[in-house]
């Protein structure tokens, strides 16, 4: 027999038979997914026992994370320990990469299962931990001017060839 | 309305005569009739992305197709050479969002090649299970987005569970569902958690019992789909060669290149998986070859996990990470095709030059050479036979 | 007609490549890396050495085309590779602001983009292509090179109209 | 009061009310097939469907026809006002009018004109226009594409459309959709469509492409001209040429039970419900709705070439040669 309808006839059987099983799909605000133990969701920071190492500022390649650092001697031993006065996430930039969870000696910066990063003005969603608020519009890493390295390696590329 | 500058920009790009600006033809009939101008795009819902076609069309056939490209260019290779190595791999995962851990392979692959450094088997054993999960993330949807370009509306729900449930795995692996980040110089982040090699086993069984009926019976006999992809796209393996087609719109041709045989990279010697090729050239070639490749990434995804070793995952790298001077490259067979990283190092940690090939910006040529020719509704399944991901063309 | 592919195993192939390539044009540089022939000629005769990769040798992928801005010079990278494992490196380095090099889009159709690419992003201007006209930028009222070190990159952050 | 009631009476007003009534039940019907297209398209792609307005999901057509009340009709700069806006008018009154001939039961039909057929097939063919009135109007290529694929998929369904009426025709002998009930008798096996199967089937299919449904949607071709002769339309204007798409669908698959599958009657003698028969007339009809819905949640798209060479090269030859087996047939049986 020619194909004359059987493909679509056994297409349409796939889909007559789809219609009777039960649905996938998962009513979201009722139903929350609980996330795996290692899902990245938004940030946040265990504020004392962070020694203000900028490493997390330095690494970020967004520049989301922005520390006001301050000197204090808080459990009074005479010598004043850096500490983060000031500490400004800025969840309209971060794209969860965890670079800075990686690099925190002290690993007090991490992912929570908070995924939810929605707000009406762009601004609210930089979130402040510190005492003192960090203004986020201000690009913590701005763009040193690079000396063009080529310049050292092209004279010693010349005594080479 | 539009503004004056902007109104002077549109109009150049169309204006500028049809015969010097490209190969086709200039097609008058004899009564001398006009071809209509149409720009099909950005926003279009058969696009793969954001892509703008500027079509001359004779009626429904298209006597020119020129893609006008650029709207999702963010630069990455100027913000790579910014940027010190590690922290380049969140950007690759954003380049063919669609093939993430393919590019993060790749660009790591580049790497290593420039250092000296030793990476675990286990390490090795992730990333290609991981790569393999990956290319049924992606060539499962391929199917879907060709068959709603064809007006189907369902096969593209079926192809997004499945998706959706290789996502929960990446998720509890990596931590994230797209922009994974696991990759590393030197091996992966973070070890298989203990649940997942089971987890993926039950998901494999599954999908081989489904992939039958969902992806097979609903498609491939079907005599609307038959007739709209058959013969359609026709090209032969010298053509796609000379435009420089590689992965499956490449083999649906004949030509049996597969950069995982071809070009050994990672513990692809030791597993064995055939490479398919199809003879027609034409879109259906393409869906066949594709749906063959699934079945294939089922069978190294086993072997994976059946001779998977113990021990770390993480190879040990100096403090400081700077690659030996020169040229690094790392070649990867992504989903869509051939994804090539080429880094010129000058010693220091961040990156002199970051070139990334990418595989849907060098099949997308076919546009421009196969379309001419066909009707109008034919450009959509070109691209399924394509299906480029707009993050990847343009970089 | 099926394509045929290079066979024979990869030693002696790539041998067979490097004395193709320096029987026919002075190289300044040729060795073979791994599986790698790389060769370094003049900008001039770039077409030419990829006319003789193309129809002596039977070398039928060009994989792309790097541009490396060297600040006074660029260097140009061809990666062509033969499907079975040989790869060939044909680089040239082009002194000067201004570099202009010959079109390879008559031999290797696919060039075509890439080299659209390599002028949208450096503005090297690549004489006898069809059709050069940026990929990526808009075609007027944008001057510039993006992918030149003299090009800055500007974090400056745009908070207008949000206060 | 008896005046009132005679008055009502009196042919031209009792033609008016009822146009009314079965306008409104027009309207009700496009709603309520929204919310079974989106149910059914839902439960075949293993999803909910609308669960959210309503107990159920079911105030969700209300809802739908509450925003399009409130949206805005964007009319396109260059849009030719009157054209624009005449074609939803021009595309919903055939869809509603041709309900007036459809027998629900004995007695409830509207206007039991004893030329049904022939008022069927000349009214359908003006939904034709509205479309090409849709497409030019809107003045932009899209539509202009639309239009001219929606031109030439009607005007060239219409005959199989028509051709494969003319076997019940001849088995009837009488134009009107009572008579032609009346002659299929009440039980499966005598309904017309065992002896006319060919004809059935072309006139299903003839029928979805008439009403532009999968696979015949390239009129609205989604994928590729992004909606067709309706791009251009939003609100209220939109809303009207779904409802009349909806209203066509249901009065394809209406006309289609009282040619072929026996209008009201009953499949079995003993199931005969007397006056409440026009309940079989609703199951037959919705089956074939949800026929209609399962074709489109299962099947791509045809190409413009390929879906005249199905009219013409397929589906015309089928219904000439069918046309000549009954004949025949009438002539050798005879009493048939």
């Amino acid at each position: 027999m020619p194909q004359v309808g059987q493909g679509i006839l056994k297409g349409m059987g796939v889909t007559l038979r789809h219609l009777f099983e039960n649905k996938i799909t998962r009513q979201y605000p009722e139903y929350k997914r609980d996330l795996p133990e290692r899902s990245r969701g938004m940030l946040t920071v265990d504020m004392d026992r962070c020694i203000a190492c900028l490493q997390c500022m330095r690494i970020c390649p967004d520049h989301c994370i922005s520390i006001e650092q301050e000197k204090r001697d808080a459990d009074g031993s005479g010598k004043a320990k850096p500490y983060a006065i000031g500490f400004v996430i800025d969840d309209s930039r971060c794209m969860y990469c965890s670079l800075c969870v990686e690099v925190c000696p002290v690993n007090c910066i991490y992912h929570t299962e908070e995924f939810e990063a929605q707000a009406y003005n762009r601004l609210e969603l930089a979130r402040q931990f510190g005492e003192r608020p960090v203004d986020p519009t201000i690009d913590p890493k701005p763009a040193v001017k690079k000396k063009p390295k080529a310049a050292k390696t092209a004279p010693k590329k010349e005594a080479a060839a | 309305m539009l503004s004056e500058e902007r109104r002077v920009e549109q109009q150049s790009a169309l204006t500028q005569p049809a015969a010097g600006r490209l190969a086709a033809p200039d097609v008058r009939d004899e009564f001398g009739l006009e071809t209509i101008d149409m720009s099909m795009g950005p926003q279009h819902p058969a696009m793969h992305g954001l892509l703008r076609l500027i079509l001359e069309l004779d009626g429904e056939t298209v006597v020119r197709c020129d893609p006008v490209m650029g709207y999702l260019h963010r630069c990455q290779e100027k913000i790579a050479e910014n940027r010190m190595y590690p922290a380049v791999i969140p950007l690759t995962d954003r380049l063919d969002y669609f093939a993430n851990m393919h590019n993060e392979h790749g660009y790591v692959l580049a790497v290593e090649d420039q250092l000296d450094v030793e990476i675990p088997p286990r390490a090795e054993y992730i990333r290609v299970l991981m790569c393999e999960l990956m290319r049924l993330a992606s060539h499962i949807p391929s199917i879907g987005f060709l068959m709603l370009e064809l007006g189907a509306f369902t096969p593209i729900l079926y192809a997004f569970r499945e998706r959706e449930r290789i996502q929960t795995i990446f998720e509890a692996v990596t931590g994230a569902r797209m922009m994974f980040h696991y990759i590393r110089i030197g091996g992966v982040k973070a070890d298989l958690p203990p649940d997942i090699p089971q987890q993926i086993w039950d998901y494999i069984e599954g999908l081989e019992a489904r992939f039958q009926s969902d992806f097979v019976d609903l498609i491939q006999d079907n005599e609307i789909f038959i007739s709209r992809t058959r013969g359609v796209g026709k090209m032969t393996g010298e053509k796609a060669l000379e435009m420089g087609l590689t992965g499956p719109p490449l083999r649906c041709t004949g030509v049996d290149f597969d950069i995982r045989r071809d070009y050994p990279y990672s513990i692809y010697p030791e597993l064995e998986f055939d490479v398919i090729t199809d003879t027609a050239g034409d879109v259906e070639a393409s869906y066949r070859v594709r749906i063959a490749e699934c079945l294939q990434s089922i069978r190294l995804i086993k072997q994976c996990l059946e001779k998977m070793p113990e021990g770390a995952v993480m190879g040990d790298l100096g403090r400081r990470l700077r690659p030996k001077e020169g040229d690094g490259f790392g070649r990867v067979e992504s989903p869509r095709g051939e994804f090539a990283v080429h880094i010129v190092s000058d010693g220091s940690d961040t990156p002199y030059r970051v070139h990334y090939r990418d595989p849907s910006f060098c099949n997308m040529q076919l546009l421009q050479e196969v379309v001419p020719g066909h009707y109008l509704p034919d450009i959509m399944p070109i691209m399924g036979l394509i299906d480029p991901v707009s993050g990847g063309w343009d970089k | 007609m099926a394509v045929t592919l290079p066979e024979g195993n990869l030693e002696d192939r790539l041998k067979r490549y490097l004395d193709g390539f320096s029987g026919r044009h002075g190289l300044r540089e040729s060795e073979i890396i791994g599986n790698a022939v790389r060769v370094v000629v003049a900008p001039g005769d770039v077409p030419a050495v990829l006319a003789t990769a193309k129809e002596a040798l039977g070398i039928r992928h060009l994989s792309f085309i790097t541009v490396v801005d060297r600040v006074g010079s660029f260097e140009l990278t061809y990666e062509l590779i033969d499907l079975r494992g040989a790869r060939v490196m044909v680089k040239a380095v082009i002194e000067g602001e201004e570099p202009v090099i010959g079109s390879v889009t008559g031999i290797y159709p696919t060039a075509n983009w890439h080299e659209r690419e390599a002028y949208d992003m450096f503005g090297v201007a690549f004489a006898g292509h069809p059709d050069l006209r940026r990929l990526y930028m808009w075609q007027d009222h944008f001057d510039h090179h993006p992918l030149l070190k003299s090009f800055e990159i500007s974090t400056r952050r745009t908070f207008e109209g949000l206060r | 009061m008896q005046t009132v009631l005679n008055l009502l009476e009196a042919e031209p007003i009792r033609l008016f009310l009822s146009f009314g009534v079965i306008l409104f039940l027009v309207l009700n019907l496009a709603a309520i097939l929204t919310m079974a297209e989106r149910k059914a398209s839902a439960y075949i792609q293993l999803r909910y469907g609308p669960n959210r307005v309503g107990p159920r999901g079911l105030l969700q057509p209300a809802a739908d026809v509450f925003k399009l009340f409130t949206k805005e009709n964007v009319t396109p700069g260059r849009a030719d006002l009157w054209v624009f806006l005449g074609a939803p008018i021009a595309m919903f009154i055939p869809a509603a009018l041709v309900w007036m001939v459809v027998p629900f039961s004995p007695d409830a039909v509207v206007a039991d004109l004893n030329v049904g057929i022939l008022f069927f097939v000349a009214i359908t063919s003006i939904g034709a226009l509205g479309v090409v009135m849709a497409g030019y109007g809107s003045r932009s290529t899209f539509s202009l594409l639309g239009a001219l694929r929606g031109a030439a998929q009607i005007i060239s369904y219409e005959v199989p459309l028509i051709l494969s009426l003319l076997g019940v025709i001849m088995l009837t002998g009488s134009l009107s959709l009572v008579d032609v009930v009346n002659a299929q008798g009440d039980a499966f096996w005598t309904w017309y469509f065992l002896p006319q199967l060919p004809m059935f089937l072309t006139f299903y299919i003839a029928g979805l492409a008439e009403v532009k449904r999968v696979p015949f949607d390239l009129p609205e071709g989604e994928s590729e001209i992004v909606g067709g002769f309706m791009v251009e339309y939003s609100g209220m204007t939109w809303a009207l040429i779904q409802a009349a798409e909806f209203a066509s669908m249901g009065l394809m698959s209406a006309v289609s039970v009282t040619l072929f599958l026996g209008g009201w009657q009953p499949p079995l003698p003993f199931l005969d419900l007397g006056p409440f028969n026009w309940v079989w007339f609703g199951l037959k009809t919705s089956l074939i709705m949800f026929t209609f819905q399962w074709i489109r949640w299962s099947l791509p798209r045809l190409r413009m070439d390929q879906l005249m060479d199905l009219g013409w090269k397929v589906l015309v030859p089928i219904t000439l040669v069918w046309l000549f087996v009954t004949a025949g047939a009438m002539l050798i049986i005879p009493g048939n």
